[in-house]
């Protein structure tokens, strides 16, 4: 796939089964981060295709795979102005989801109740961080996308990451991480794809 | 060296080495042509008597010329536009670009022919005819529409952003060109002149009709150059970049 | 070729298959409005663009009405004042929109979540509140300092909102434009959205100077400018509909 | 006027042969650039 008139990697086939955890690594600016962006959407491939198949439909339309999968990643953000609590609240709506749906999901990703009505200015980049995990799960999405979901996350912070992970992964959905961190590869990874430049 | 193998049909029009014949004879004709005509259009016809400066008025015939090409290519370019939005192919991008390039120019000619009857006729080199309004809005368009181009890095992106606003503001021009005329004061140009049996007379149509025919001849072929030097500029550059892409290995882990 | 598949195939997947069917966004006109909703919680909380814009109307009409310091001014000028007055004021605002969420990455979470052309809608509104708010601040305003004798209302409160209406609609479609450029946004903007904006400018103006005129014949020519302004709104908005998506989406 | 009328002319002539000549340039370009191809396709 061709993103920005560089060819950053090509001819890749990846069958990713129901209830699989990815791992992606690579040295940073080998197209990590734009494969998993062309994955969510965010990115257009300039040759090649992503499909989603959904055991009763195949689905190849790059609008309706939006919907289906939950991405995060650092130029992913939320509102500043705006709690954790009010954000989830409008995404909730957003994705059709009633919006109280992200007050456990902050509970799970270990975001303290005390601070969740804040406006997300207020926070260090630790809370950001489960915020945006949170909201990538608002709507139980079949495939998440992390882009180093455990970058700026402390010992707790990893630990919730897990148990969000395993409940995901558990109820069939599909997971692809991008990470370097030895430790996940080994936890996480069902399977790996590595990119070296 | 005449390279007999084909490899690629897909460039077939730039494989030929040694340039057709057909179209190098229709170019030297193109010379020839116009240049007749620009000595036709001021010598060959009669001074257009009724006009203030009967000599200058002749100046219409490269004057309609330039402005009935000029919205051609302005046309060709928005066409090319959807096209590229519909099927994301560069090549169509850069029939877009090339076409509303070759458009501006066209239309800047059409602005100082236009300008220089304008001031003997008229008095004034701009007088707000609500056709030099929707010109000035055409030229602005265009210069907007490279500038947007220019401020946009990645390739697929400030293509189709140039695109959509290709699109976008041509839909606004005949706001211009027909809503408003009909409620503001009758236009300076004479309407239907060119068209109309008893407008010019038969020595100014037929140079001005040639003129319209010989310049669309240049249109055509200054596009065929700027994209065939454009898609070599691609390929050269595609060629270069698939070597460095990154190696992508797969492996099992297992549960 | 590049084929990534993923495949969640149904058994495996018993309590997200249930939720595959649901639809994983909310009807387009309830991600309009939640948009516009958020746009104007988050704008009372700052008042980047209420406030630049209100500052921006009230200068420029003191200034000039300072610059004329009473001089007798022919009501067709007064009219070109007041929409460059209000063009300038509602573009220093209208750009905010989009190029505060680029920049801060909250756009691509809107990619994410909402389809592109409830975007637009969501972010027209909050437009057109905006402008409207500029012609209810620079209005009053230039009719204290620069007072028009017999002004018909009911032909130009019509044309504020009509024009209003396609200035948000032209100026909103640039600003998601503009917000994608690496350089030079705010002069972008301008050059970018004077093109378009042309025949709207020119139907307004002529517009209010027939109601400014207490001639008759010239208010009657309002009333077509009125329809031409309308008709322009309902262009520039179907337009900005049927390509935001090559806009937004890369 | 005939002054006036060698101005364009010799504007045309001019832009004739650039473009003469471009189209030359482009066409021994794309000879070039096929010809790599198919000796790097050969290899």
């Amino acid at each position: 796939m061709a993103y920005g008139g560089t060819t950053l990697f090509a001819g890749v086939t990846v069958d990713i089964r129901a209830g699989q955890r990815v791992i992606v690594t690579g040295a940073n600016g080998t197209g990590k981060t734009t494969f998993l962006k062309i994955l969510a959407g965010l990115v257009r491939p300039a040759s090649g295709r992503v499909e989603v198949d959904l055991g009763n439909r195949k689905v190849d339309d790059v609008g309706e795979r939006r919907r289906l999968v939950g991405y995060a990643g650092p130029d992913v953000n939320v509102y500043d102005e705006l709690s954790a609590v009010e954000n989830l609240a409008f995404l909730a709506r957003l994705r059709g989801v009633p919006a109280d749906a992200g007050i456990d999901l902050l509970k799970k990703a270990g975001l303290k109740r005390s601070k969740q009505n804040h406006p997300v200015r207020t926070y260090s980049s630790g809370m950001r961080q489960r915020v945006r995990l949170a909201a990538s799960l608002l709507s139980a999405p079949p495939i998440v996308l992390w882009d180093e979901p455990t970058a700026m996350l402390d010992a707790e912070g990893r630990g919730f990451v897990d148990n969000m992970l395993k409940d995901h992964v558990e109820a069939g959905g599909v997971a692809v991480i991008a990470t370097n961190d030895p430790a996940e590869i080994d936890r996480w990874g069902d399977r790996r794809i590595h990119f070296d430049g | 060296m005449i390279s007999s193998r084909n490899a690629d049909a897909g460039f077939a029009s730039s494989r030929k080495i040694e340039s057709d014949p057909a179209s190098s004879f229709l170019k030297v004709l193109l010379l020839i042509a116009q240049s007749a005509l620009i000595v036709a259009g001021f010598l060959w016809l009669a001074p257009a008597d009724g006009f203030r400066n009967p000599d200058l008025a002749r100046i219409v015939v490269f004057h309609v010329p330039c402005s009935i090409v000029a919205s051609i290519a302005s046309t060709v370019a928005t066409v090319y536009a959807v096209i590229y939005l519909a099927k994301r192919r560069p090549s169509d991008d850069i029939k877009s670009r090339t076409a509303f390039a070759i458009g501006l120019l066209l239309w800047v000619l059409t602005t100082v022919t236009g300008a220089i009857f304008a001031k003997v006729q008229w008095g004034a080199y701009w007088n707000w005819d609500i056709k030099e309004k929707s010109i000035l809005m055409l030229l602005l368009i265009n210069i907007a529409y490279f500038a947007l181009r220019s401020a946009i890095d990645n390739p697929n992106k400030q293509a189709a952003i140039a695109a959509a606003y290709a699109i976008f503001a041509m839909a606004a021009v005949p706001a211009l060109t027909y809503l408003l005329p009909n409620s503001t004061p009758d236009t300076l140009h004479p309407k239907g002149v060119i068209t109309t049996k008893e407008g010019l007379d038969a020595h100014y149509k037929i140079v001005l009709w040639s003129g319209v025919l010989c310049l669309t001849g240049v249109f055509v072929w200054a596009m065929r150059i700027q994209v065939r030097l454009e898609e070599l500029a691609l390929r050269v550059q595609k060629s270069k970049s698939t070597s460095r892409g990154a190696k992508v290995v797969i492996t099992e882990l297992g549960p | 070729m590049t084929d990534v598949s993923i495949s969640t195939d149904e058994q495996k997947l018993d309590t997200t298959a249930a939720r595959l069917n649901e639809p994983k966004t909310a009807s387009w006109v309830t991600c309009a409005w939640e948009i516009f909703r958020k746009d104007i919680r988050v704008e009372l909380r700052t008042r980047y663009a209420l406030g630049s814009v209100a500052l921006f109307s009230v200068t420029t009409v003191v200034m000039m009405a300072a610059a004329l310091s009473g001089a007798p001014v022919k009501t067709e000028v007064k009219a070109a004042l007041i929409w460059v007055v209000l063009l300038f004021a509602a573009l220093s605002g209208l750009a905010r929109a989009f190029v505060r969420e680029e920049e801060a990455g909250t756009a691509q979470s809107l990619r994410l979540t909402a389809p592109a052309t409830a975007v637009y809608a969501g972010k027209l509104l909050f437009n057109l509140a905006l402008v409207f708010t500029v012609e209810a601040i620079t209005v009053p305003l230039f009719s204290v300092f620069m007072p028009i004798p017999g002004v018909r209302y009911d032909l130009f409160i019509p044309i504020l909102i009509a024009g209003g209406w396609g200035l948000a609609a032209a100026a909103t479609f640039v600003a998601a434009m503009i917000a994608q450029t690496t350089s030079g946004k705010s002069a972008l903007f301008a050059i970018v959205s004077f093109p378009v904006l042309m025949p709207l400018l020119m139907a307004a103006v002529q517009g209010t100077a027939g109601a400014f005129s207490q001639v008759a014949t010239f208010e009657a020519r309002a009333l077509a400018d009125i329809g031409q302004l309308s008709i322009y709104g309902v262009v520039m908005t179907t337009a900005s509909l049927l390509l935001f998506e090559y806009v937004w989406h890369d | 006027m005939i002054p006036l009328m060698l101005v364009p002319l010799i504007v045309w002539v001019a832009v004739w042969g650039y473009m003469w000549t471009l189209d030359r340039k482009v066409r021994a370009l794309a000879a070039e650039v096929d010809a790599r191809d198919t000796e790097e396709s050969d290899r």
